[in-house]
């Protein structure tokens, strides 16, 4: 809905390169099978990608049989979870419980309406792009919740509480390091972010990248943040009570929303589509796996942690340190404008060195027992 | 042409999400539809060309508002039965007739200059001189600023511990 | 939660799963590569030497699970039992080894296969000529030190690390 | 410090209608199921044009059988070294145990069954989604193994459930499973859309 | 290396303390009247120089004429060790003082006697059947059952 | 009526929720339901319900004759199933009065602290997987435990349930190539402990998850008759294998380690540093080891004198004791278990009360249970 009628807006602004054959329909029509396409080509890579890498470093082959290296592993799947029974909770509110899957696995294909796959090649060039990801990523939230509600099932409810209580936190230090971003671009177009990366802004905002990461594993319950699906605490979290095409849709939509932040965090901070030699696309897509694989080594690593300190950090390490980065960016910009990119490279690091010694001194993160 | 298809399908489902917020007995399904009612207004906003005020209604009424909203239906009884009739079921209806009665008024005889200029683009940058620009709001932005701050304290204040 | 080690311990963690990630994986595939198991494998059927078994029982009445039947008739010729029916359920056997531990005369071993999957309960009980030697059934070295001998060597999952080391 | 505060039990109530599930379900399931076995005599008769689409249907449910979880006793172990590092079952895109039975394809039942615990995994598997499958894996899983003559064991899981294949052993080994997870799998590749719709 | 008190010896203490307690003591154990149990434990738990604070292990034996419940007391300060018995005679309604006061161990123990043996233990918090499903019939390890 | 009970208790006000985690719960290990009261997160009661492995292994050993009870005990602590026959036949042996040759004895040794090694393996994997750590330390550690069970195949031909234990001694010798293997074991394991302790020891989030969380005092362990891990993590230096010396151990030089506060993170500990102890252990008796026989001459059909014995080891899990009684019979007339895990698990009360379900499941997986071994 926001997708259309933003597009429509478009269609009068005078974003569309103009040598397109056919003009805007066309664009809009090569560009959403494209994105699908691509979008469910990652997906499909990405289970892959997390199978055989996660099993590689647990010391173990991972899915070998289907198709050659195991490739077709995640055809095979989807094909049979879409044939399952498709069960519904004899108390579950029905429509609710139908509806959740949809909310939530359509904002994360809509992210990538505003991402770049190559120099102006996307959906949509939106002025407002990175907000329109933010905004548009926070809808997800409710479908799960949906989920969680609909499905009465004490776990999903926990679990779906969890995930409400874990958006919303994350959202703002989140935010708060995408702004940083944007003051140095001095656009919130991502097409126009990535122009202005003459050095990838990981190198810049080295603080800010930290931050979105472990903000972005949050918000899409990637390990160490899965709360809401903790198996080995709420047995599936909000989906228990799914099967067959729902739950397809939100074991989708689970990685769908990590190839999002992947595409986010490489057109933010690695330079998304620019690079030497290769095509832009290509570029872009080795980035986008590079930022995944990240995600799974850390999640084949670390332990989870538990919601209070899930939400203490969030809010008293994270949200301090984004505010600061953001002022110091500020500080920066107005102050040297012009400075060399290469000399503020190590003042950055050191600031982001410095900050996290601090903080991690002077901060208790999450509380203990509590006295019943 | 598309603009005006997609300011009536906003409107309905709008509307549609208002009546819903309005009539269904159950909360949950209620808080749903002002969800659905807060994704439509953003709509008309972006036909409005006023892409920047569209994403941060997504971004504020659904992304946080609508989930706290949520997150406090959770923690009532009985969110089936939603919230019974009362005595003050035609008092209610009073002053909904009244309020009706007022916007009507309000708008029936207000007087709308519309603008003959194209919308501007990017509408951020105008947004943003028009707030902290020369002769902008900057003051009353500091002091809603300095209020949120005060209302944080405050909570904090409230809950703190013994 | 304190941040006391301000990240190293993660560090070192990372470090430890990245360079599994280089080491060769210690699986098996099973069906296309297969272990060499146990010399002493107790695998879950027995063997039963039709020509040394007296029929004396001792296995049936040794087995703490009943599950071998061994009905015997006395024949006329020899002070000697005659097998009429030798039955052992595979779906009740624990494969603890007791009967043939106990067996006087060397006639019954443990099995050295474990593919005995079934689709059907009645079949996973066998009877009299199922359970003679054969080239799929092999005897298992399990109290029995020769025929240990002559079984490949098992493999084992420390040699294969030291390799890569 | 010890905790001084009193404890909540449960209701005797709750503890009665537990009680008289797990009697009724004694009661009920004195003889055991019938094997799922007729595909084994069946005659390959098939539609050509389903054929293909069988296929295709069949690989994809073999190629990604997702264990319930259900390990009440000693083969649990078995089947964690089957998925573990050595012989990974994941080969088989089998690594994902789904805690939810609704979005599992495959029972393992490893590990003996008693009355008590019976009515619950009857639950588990009225609650997987078709197409499902149970391997019954071990003595105990088949016929209650050393414990049948106890008192409150189960002989066997087919008392409670169908069981599509029977893997003996006191564990069997993980390749013993795996064995018997192929045999299950030249199974499915026997389904067919037209005999499902019946 | 764990002493094994001689029942003998704290037979005699006890039977200063109260007396016509002990039925029958031997170097290894000593049986205590069931009225007794619960002095008698406290007795063993609270005086110095025996202070059993730690209870190993609780066992029901069915003698057909009688069951005995054996207590293995253990002292991890003195690291010495004691088998305290006691008598309960009959087949039904039969009750015994429950120790879980002394040492909160016993609770699942007693709970598991009173499931498998039919013993009751007065004074437990939440004496119900612990690992059999209410409405079992009888007490399985009891030597008649089944028969 | 229900409801007056529940606001005693409830701090916030808010409604009771109770939660049956389990009997089928990923992180029960095994079939055990957790009725918890929870507050929000908090927990404010949680009862331990179990039984759904009751298969009556008390019953099942007075009707069998003293060697087919081994395969019983087996099934206890199937993870430690080495340690089960050892403590059983050192209660047959001490019920009729049969030593063991000497060679027999250090076989046993090394056997019971292999089994040991391998039992605190996957304790410690359990417990680093019930934090979250997504199955990499539980592999890890299972490929680990999969080396001591090729040695234990090769010794009795099973991977799982061993019953390779006899009454005095063992069924038959080990096998030739068994030393090497032993050695080569021996030679790799503390490298590879040393890696796996990088991977999360010092790892902030498993610190934050684990340290200070479920203190188990050491006035209350002792009172729960707490065992093993358990109790020597809250600070109590009490192991059997020290302090009331079976077997053969009074001949080893090794460590009690011992935790400081008894949290989670300090039974972990002790599980890592019982492993190395483990290791002293198996490297002296493997040193000593003599040659000679591996049974002593004991009867066919066992029949001890009528009486009683109670003989206790320390298991994995810590004490498990075999009281049996006999009737001069072939069988035992009664013999009962005592569990380390179902006396460890009445702590979990006192540990998880206030804490969060997540440090539920952790305290619940520090205390490492196996069910075959509670409901028995």
């Amino acid at each position: 809905m926001i997708l259309n009628s933003s597009l429509n807006s478009i269609a009068y602004s005078s974003t569309l390169p103009p040598d397109w054959p056919g003009g805007f329909w066309w664009h809009w029509l090569l560009f959403t099978v494209i994105i699908i396409v691509f979008a469910l080509t990652l997906v499909m890579g990405f289970i892959w990608i997390e199978r055989r890498g996660m099993g590689r470093m647990q010391a173990r082959l991972g899915p070998n049989q289907a198709g050659p290296f195991g490739l077709l592993q995640p055809v095979a799947d989807a094909l049979k979870i879409l044939l399952k029974e498709d069960i519904i909770p004899a108390k579950a509110d029905r429509i609710v419980h139908w509806l959740a899957p949809v909310v939530a696995f359509a904002p994360a294909l809509m992210i990538f309406a505003v991402v770049p796959f190559g120099d102006g090649a996307m959906l949509a060039d939106l002025d407002i792009g990175i907000l329109y990801v933010v905004a548009i990523a926070s809808i997800s939230a409710i479908g799960i919740f949906m989920a969680g509600w609909g499905s009465s099932n004490k776990y999903s409810m926990l679990g779906a509480m969890r995930g409400i209580a874990s958006v919303v936190s994350y959202e703002i230090p989140v935010v708060l390091a995408i702004a940083g971003v944007v003051l140095v671009a001095g656009s919130m177009s991502l097409n126009q972010i990535v122009l202005a990366q003459d050095i990838p802004f990981i190198l810049l905002q080295p603080l800010g990248f930290l931050l979105f990461f472990i903000g972005g594993c949050a918000e899409i319950n990637r390990s160490p943040f899965d709360l809401m699906e903790a198996d080995s605490e709420l047995t599936a979290g909000f989906h228990t009570e799914y099967s067959g095409m729902k739950f397809a849709m939100f074991y989708l939509m689970e990685y769908a929303e990590a190839v999002a932040i992947s595409a986010i965090i490489a057109t933010l901070f690695l330079g998304g589509w620019r690079g030497p030699l290769l095509p832009p696309w290509l570029w872009f897509v080795l980035k986008v796996i590079f930022v995944f694989f990240i995600m799974v080594w850390t999640r084949t690593t670390l332990p989870r942690v538990r919601i209070d300190q899930l939400m203490a950090l969030a809010w008293k390490f994270l949200f301090p340190l984004a505010l600061i980065n953001l002022i110091v960016t500020a500080i920066q910009i107005l102050v040297w404008p012009d400075a060399l990119p290469w000399i503020l490279v190590p003042i950055n690091l050191a600031i982001m060195a410095l900050l996290i010694l601090l903080w991690s001194k002077l901060f208790k993160l999450g509380w203990g027992r509590v006295e019943v | 042409m598309g603009l005006v298809v997609a300011f009536w399908i906003l409107a309905v489902v709008g509307i549609l999400g208002a009546l819903g917020v309005v009539l269904l007995r159950n909360i949950f399904r209620a808080s749903l539809c002002l969800v659905l009612c807060f994704l439509a207004v953003a709509g008309i906003y972006a036909t409005l060309s006023a892409d920047f005020l569209a994403g941060v209604q997504v971004l504020v009424y659904v992304g946080a508002i609508a989930v706290l909203i949520i997150l406090a239906i959770m923690l009532t009884r009985e969110v089936e039965r939603g919230s019974l009739s009362n005595r003050l079921r035609i008092p209610a209806f009073l002053v909904a007739v009244l309020f009706l009665g007022v916007v009507s008024f309000a708008i029936l005889n207000s007087l709308w200059s519309v603008s003959a200029l194209p919308p501007l683009e990017p509408t951020t940058a105008a947004l943003a001189n028009r707030l902290f620009g020369e002769g902008g709001f900057i003051l009353a932005v500091e002091i809603a600023a300095v209020l949120l701050l005060a209302a944080i304290l405050g909570a904090i204040v409230l809950v703190r511990e013994k | 939660m304190k941040f006391e080690r301000y990240g190293i311990g993660i560090a070192k963690g990372l470090r430890v799963t990245i360079r599994h990630l280089f080491r060769h994986p210690v699986t098996v595939q099973y069906p296309e590569q297969r272990l060499n198991i146990s010399r002493r494998t107790r695998g879950n059927e027995l063997i039963w030497d039709k020509v040394k078994c007296t029929g004396c029982a001792t296995c049936a009445k040794s087995c703490p699970q009943g599950a071998i039947q061994i009905v015997t008739s006395t024949s006329m010729e020899e002070n000697k039992y005659e097998v009429e029916q030798i039955e052992v359920d595979t779906g009740y056997c624990i494969s603890c080894g007791l009967c043939v531990e106990a067996c006087p005369f060397e006639a019954l071993y443990m099995g050295y296969a474990y593919e005995r999957a079934k689709y059907r309960r009645g079949e996973v009980v066998q009877a009299n000529e199922q359970l003679l030697p054969s080239p799929q059934r092999q005897r298992s070295g399990y109290m029995y030190p020769k025929i240990a001998d002559e079984l490949p060597r098992q493999t084992l999952l420390i040699e294969r690390i030291t390799e890569e080391k | 410090m010890e905790v001084a505060r009193e404890h909540i039990y449960s209701d005797a109530d709750l503890d009665r209608v537990e009680g008289n599930q797990i009697e009724a379900l004694k009661a009920h399931s004195q003889q055991p199921f019938p094997d799922p076995d007729e595909w084994l005599d069946e005659k390959l008769e098939r539609n050509i044009l389903l054929i293909t689409v069988d296929a295709a249907l069949n690989w994809a449910r073999r190629s990604s059988l997702w264990p319930a979880i259900c390990f009440p006793a000693c083969c649990a172990f078995e089947l964690i070294a089957a998925n573990a590092s050595r012989f990974d079952l994941s080969r088989f895109g089998m690594e994902i145990l789904r805690a939810s039975p609704r979005q599992a394809d495959l029972m393992i039942t490893a590990g003996t069954l008693t009355w008590k615990m019976a009515p619950q995994v009857r639950r588990i598997y009225d609650q997987m989604a078709e197409p499902k499958w149970v391997i019954a894996m071990g003595a105990c899983a088949i016929s209650g193994g050393i414990f049948t003559s106890s008192y409150s064991v189960v002989p066997g899981y087919n008392r409670i459930i169908p069981i599509d294949v029977y893997v003996p052993g006191c564990p069997p080994r993980p390749e013993a499973l795996i064995y018997g997870i192929r045999m299950l799998h030249s199974k499915i590749a026997r389904r067919s859309l037209g005999t499902e719709a019946k | 290396m764990t002493v094994a008190l001689s029942g003998k010896e704290i037979a005699t203490k006890i039977e200063e303390r109260f007396p016509g307690s002990v039925v029958k003591s031997s170097p290894d154990s000593l049986v205590v009247k069931s009225e007794f149990l619960l002095d008698v434990a406290t007795f063993l738990k609270t005086t110095p120089d025996l202070d059993f604070d730690y209870l190993t292990a609780i066992t029901a034996i069915d003698y057909y004429d009688r069951f005995e419940v054996v207590y293995q007391l253990t002292s991890i300060k003195h690291n010495h060790s004691l088998m305290v018995k006691t008598h309960c005679y009959g087949r039904d309604n039969l009750s015994l003082p429950s120790v879980v006061g002394l040492w909160r161990g016993a609770d699942f123990q007693e709970r598991e006697i009173y499931d498998l043996m039919g013993i009751s233990f007065d004074g437990h918090p939440n004496m119900k059947r612990i690992v059999l499903w209410e409405g079992f019939e009888g007490h399985p390890l009891r030597k008649d059952y089944g028969t | 009526m229900r409801d007056t009970r529940y606001a005693r208790i409830m701090v916030l006000k808010t409604e009771p929720f109770i939660l049956n985690i389990g009997p089928v719960h990923p992180s029960t290990h095994g079939v055990f339901r957790m009725r918890t009261t929870l507050d929000g997160e908090v927990v404010v009661d949680v009862e331990p319900v179990f039984g759904y492995l009751h298969r009556g292994i008390e019953k099942l050993a007075e009707e069998r004759t003293y060697t087919g009870v081994i395969p019983l005990t087996d099934r206890l602590d199937y993870v430690a199933s080495m340690s089960n026959n050892l403590a059983y036949c050192l209660a047959v042996e001490k019920l009729a009065g049969i030593s063991v040759p000497e060679r027999a004895e250090y076989l046993r040794v090394i056997l019971a602290e292999l089994q040991r090694i391998a039992s605190h393996l996957i304790a410690v994997g359990a417990f680093l997987n019930d934090c979250g750590a997504f199955f990499t330390p539980f592999l890890y550690m299972f490929r680990e435990r999969e080396k001591i069970v090729d040695l234990f195949e090769m010794v009795s031909g099973q991977r799982l349930l061993y019953n390779y234990m006899r009454i005095g001694g063992f069924n038959q010798d080990v096998p030739d190539e068994f030393l090497p293997a032993l050695d080569k074991l021996l030679a790799q394991m503390p490298r590879f402990i040393e890696e796996y302790e990088r991977l999360l020891k010092e790892n902030e989030i498993l610190l934050a998850r684990a340290k200070g969380v479920g203190i188990l005092p050491k006035e209350v362990a002792i009172n729960i008759s707490a065992s093993g891990p358990v109790l020597r993590a809250s600070g109590v230096k009490w192991d059997i294998r020290k302090k009331d010396p079976y077997s053969i151990y009074d001949r080893f030089d090794f460590d009690i380690p011992t935790g400081e506060v008894g949290d989670c993170y300090d039974r972990y500990r002790v599980r890592v540093e019982e492993m190395r102890q483990s290791l002293r252990i198996i490297n002296q008796a493997r040193r000593q080891l003599p040659a000679g026989e591996v049974k002593s001459e004991v009867p066919h059909l066992v029949r001890p004198p009528a009486g009683e014995a109670y003989a206790h080891i320390e298991a994995p899990k810590g004490e498990l004791g075999f009281h049996l009684v006999s009737d001069n019979s072939i069988a035992p007339y009664r013999c009962h278990i005592r569990a380390p895990s179902l006396l460890n698990l009445t702590a979990l009360r006192d540990m998880a009360i206030g804490w969060k379900v997540a440090d539920l499941i952790i305290i619940f997986g520090s205390i490492d249970i196996v069910m075959g071994e509670i409901d028995r």
